[in-house]
């Protein structure tokens, strides 16, 4: 438990990196997707339980299953979080693909110099 | 893209399709359902595009097509979630744990497959074109 | 990027780091006794539901209208992606 | 009854573009309306469940009369500036109503609900076609700020959406009521309020998160532009008084709100003063408004969070009825600076007209709306703190001052630009409606604030919903 804690606190760390000290847009990019990954770490491992198993019920573990299973409320959460980020990757990337069409380069310093 | 990868992409496309859908349609047995089941018929739809060119898909993919394909199946999810009268008295028909153990989520999950095979297929296909 | 900043990023970047482990590590986060509601889809899901997978019934029957969303939601990035980009291919197809 | 107004806008999205036609959306809207209004009339607690699986188990949208009031503000301003875009877009037009169809879609989910998580998911389809439509330009500007929203909006929600997991894992629920019933005064509580005001804050731009506003709202299309600061930042704010007061059930003065609104208030007007941009200035007075709603329900009396929900009212109806009438002016004429503008009074006799009942309404003025929240919320804060007024009143001032500019460098003075088209009939309907209402709502006053007042009853007592939902126990 404690390594996915400090796992996803460095997953933090690097995201928030990326998103604020990175110049180029796709590397803001892959910041917000690490970024948004700690989130899915972290929610994923507060259903965490001792020797569970996955939330999949079988004729073997019928029986065992109420007491062994893990939450799968944060899983379902997860799923349906991680097709939003997707969703919102595509549009950025697209939006990424304009701005190079626009100002020819991928630096944002450069972007605001160009503006005017 | 050379004819190696053309023809290594047409032996393993199919299989990828494949087993997408059959995720797809497991999805209330196994892990896996909707989103990875339709996701991965997309990539199998991608890698075609990736070696033939998006142009060669053009003339066969039509943009309407796809947003109707949708349109479908968002039309049924929403029926079933909101009003879940005929589909749900069929779960349970055929005895637990076979596939037709629950006709309800497996209807949802081939139409959210469908869904999301619609619209990352247009999505890379856009974005392959420019 | 000038030194004051770097210096000033890292102080973050660690009080990052410190906030979530101190919170995440907190012991009010509730024991898996005490979630009724995730008690309940893991004891009644397969009766109730017919799926033997307990995420696809909560994906698709408890929770069926946020995945409705999400589709929605995928839906919207297709569709923005087209707004945006897809003026090559209205003008090539006529 | 409610899911039909979902069902409708949805299948309104997803039926323009396979049939390419306006009316499709229209229609959508139009009826979602209508159901918004109907449910607004019958003014009961409506709670429906999706898929038939009870509160704790189930999603739940709850529809009390502050719910029912923002919903219907929501689809009918949707409805309205629908119906000005028929002749503002000229390209793409159907790829535009798809997205206007589901932004109202996800506005319509995000005011509804009384699920956290389907909050966001809702708030997710809204930002997205926020992101398509801000850049539906695709010119430089656009593009610009259609980037600076992309990576701040993702951003914004992941912090939302780390405050709904830090919930969850502190109550094992998601419903609002639920979760209600089991906060405790804690500092991980604290936290996870923390985390999803901040998300909320950095979407609605308030005071230290608002710098990317003003880059952002101009450069949308301007009916878009007309949506995004009167309906999605009003949204914002209704979330936040949601979070606040229903789930965490905060009493009492909040100082911390009062602080963060008097200073959005202040920067707001001040920088507002020295824009050139007509769409800009009015982007910073939607902040400077949002400071004073911020004030309002930051005071937490019964006086406050009325005031603060009839200014909310008010700004959605002034802010879109500018846009709109700037669109017009842009519609003919392409410029947005006011020192290239001018003299367009005797050319535009009726945008003047309505231009000039909206600023007068927005700067608090007597027979208009806008002097009677601004007049309640003028009282709220004398009771806690004559100082607060006082600001308040110097921030009105300054309001004064920028639309006068505005209005005379648009309006008045000699004639530098030729209109040769005569205005499309639907494009300054909407205009005309919304100075109505404006008008109308400043002569007979009683009739929004009855409805406002029951809102702000029903928002503040957290016991009543909860039983609602829950069921009396």
């Amino acid at each position: 438990m404690i390594i996915t804690l400090i796992t996803a606190a460095l997953l933090a760390v690097m995201g928030a990196y990326c998103v604020v000290a990175k110049k180029n847009l796709l590397k803001k990019l892959i910041g917000l997707g690490i970024f948004t990954n700690f989130i899915h770490l972290m929610f994923i491992s507060m259903g965490y339980l001792e020797g569970g198993i996955a939330p999949i019920i079988t004729p073997e573990n019928i029986l065992s299953f109420p007491v062994r299973a893990v939450d799968p409320i944060p899983q379902a959460l997860v799923l349906t979080s991680i097709v939003v980020q997707l969703s919102v990757t595509a549009l950025a990337l697209s939006v990424t693909i304009l701005a190079y069409r626009h100002f020819k380069t991928l630096d944002t310093d450069k972007m605001r110099d160009l503006r005017d | 893209m050379d004819v190696i990868i053309r023809t290594v992409i047409k032996g393993i496309a199919p299989f990828i399709i494949l087993m997408g859908v059959a995720i797809m349609f497991h999805g209330h047995l196994t892990p896996g359902g909707s989103f990875p089941g339709g996701a991965m018929v997309a990539s199998g739809f991608a890698i075609i595009a990736v070696a033939f060119g998006a142009d060669e898909a053009e003339g066969k993919i039509s943009e309407k097509a796809v947003h109707m394909l949708e349109g479908l199946a968002i039309l049924v999810v929403a029926y079933v979630i909101l009003f879940e009268t005929f589909v749900r008295s069929y779960s349970g028909l055929f005895g637990l744990f076979g596939l037709w153990s629950s006709v309800e989520v497996m209807a949802l999950n081939v139409a959210g497959g469908i869904m999301v095979l619609g619209a990352l297929t247009l999505v890379v296909l856009l974005l392959l074109k420019e | 990027m000038k030194a004051p900043e770097k210096v000033l990023l890292a102080a973050c970047l660690i009080a990052i780091f410190v906030v979530i482990t101190g919170v995440f590590a907190s012991p009010l986060f509730m024991k898996w006794e005490n979630k009724k509601v995730a008690r309940y889809y893991n004891e009644n899901g397969l009766e109730a539901t017919g799926s033997s997978n307990i995420v696809s019934a909560i994906v698709w029957d408890f929770r069926g209208f946020d995945t409705m969303g999400e589709e929605t939601v995928l839906f919207a990035a297709a569709a923005g992606v087209l707004a945006i980009t897809g003026l090559n291919f209205v003008r090539r197809k006529k | 009854m409610i899911e039909y107004a979902i069902i409708a806008l949805l299948a309104g999205a997803f039926l323009t573009p396979v049939f390419k036609r306006s009316c499709v959306p229209l229609a959508a809207i139009l009826f979602s309306f209508l159901v918004m209004a109907s449910v607004f009339m019958q003014g009961q607690t409506v709670i429906m469940k999706f898929s038939g699986w009870s509160p704790p188990f189930g999603i739940v949208w709850v529809v009390d009369s502050f719910n029912a009031l923002m919903g219907l503000l929501v689809t009918g301003m949707a409805m309205l500036v629908a119906i000005y875009s028929t002749k503002y877009i000229r390209e793409r037009r159907s790829r535009f109503f798809t997205l206007l169809c589901l932004m109202t879609a996800g506005l319509l989910g995000v005011t509804l609900t009384g699920d956290v998580f389907n909050m966001y998911v809702f708030f997710e389809i809204l930002s997205i076609a926020c992101y398509g439509l801000v850049a539906f330009n695709t010119d430089k500007e656009a593009i610009e700020g259609a980037l600076k929203y992309i990576v701040l909006g993702p951003l914004a929600s992941s912090f939302i959406l780390l405050g709904i997991a830090m919930l969850y894992g502190l109550t094992g629920t998601l419903n609002m009521a639920d979760i209600a019933t089991k906060i405790q005064p804690d500092i991980t509580f604290n936290m996870a309020f923390g985390f999803l005001i901040g998300g909320l804050a950095l979407k609605s731009a308030i005071v230290p998160f608002h710098f990317w506003l003003p880059d952002v709202y101009p450069v949308a299309p301007s009916p878009i532009s007309a949506m995004l600061s009167s309906v999605v930042a009003g949204t914002g704010m209704y979330i936040v008084m949601r979070i606040l007061f229903t789930i965490f059930g905060f009493s009492g003065v909040m100082w911390m709100f009062v602080a963060f609104g008097v200073l959005t208030m202040i920067l707001g007007g001040l920088i507002a003063i020295v824009q050139t941009n007509v769409k800009r200035m009015i982007a910073y007075s939607t902040i400077s408004q949002n400071g004073y709603i911020f004030l309002a329900f930051g005071l937490g009396t019964n006086l406050g969070v009325a005031a603060a929900i009839f200014h909310l009212v008010n700004n959605i109806i002034v802010k879109s009825l500018l846009f709109l009438a700037v669109g017009i002016i842009i519609w003919h004429t392409g410029k947005k600076d006011m020192r290239e503008l001018g003299g367009l009074g005797k050319q535009l006799p009726l945008v003047m007209v309505c231009f000039g009942i909206g600023a007068l309404s927005i700067i608090g003025l007597p027979p208009l709306n806008g002097f009677v929240s601004k007049w309640m919320i003028y009282s709220a804060t004398w009771e806690i703190s004559p100082v607060l007024t006082a600001i308040a009143v110097i921030v009105s001032a300054m309001t004064l001052i920028y639309y006068i500019k505005a209005f005379a460098s648009v309006f008045l003075g000699r004639s530098k630009c030729e209109i040769r088209e005569r205005t499309p009939l639907v494009m300054l309907l909407p205009v005309i409606i919304l100075a109505a209402v404006c008008v109308f709502l400043g002569v007979f006053p009683q009739a929004a604030i009855g409805a406002v007042e029951s809102a702000a009853a029903a928002l503040l007592n957290q016991s009543q919903y909860i039983t609602a939902v829950l069921g009396g126990g």
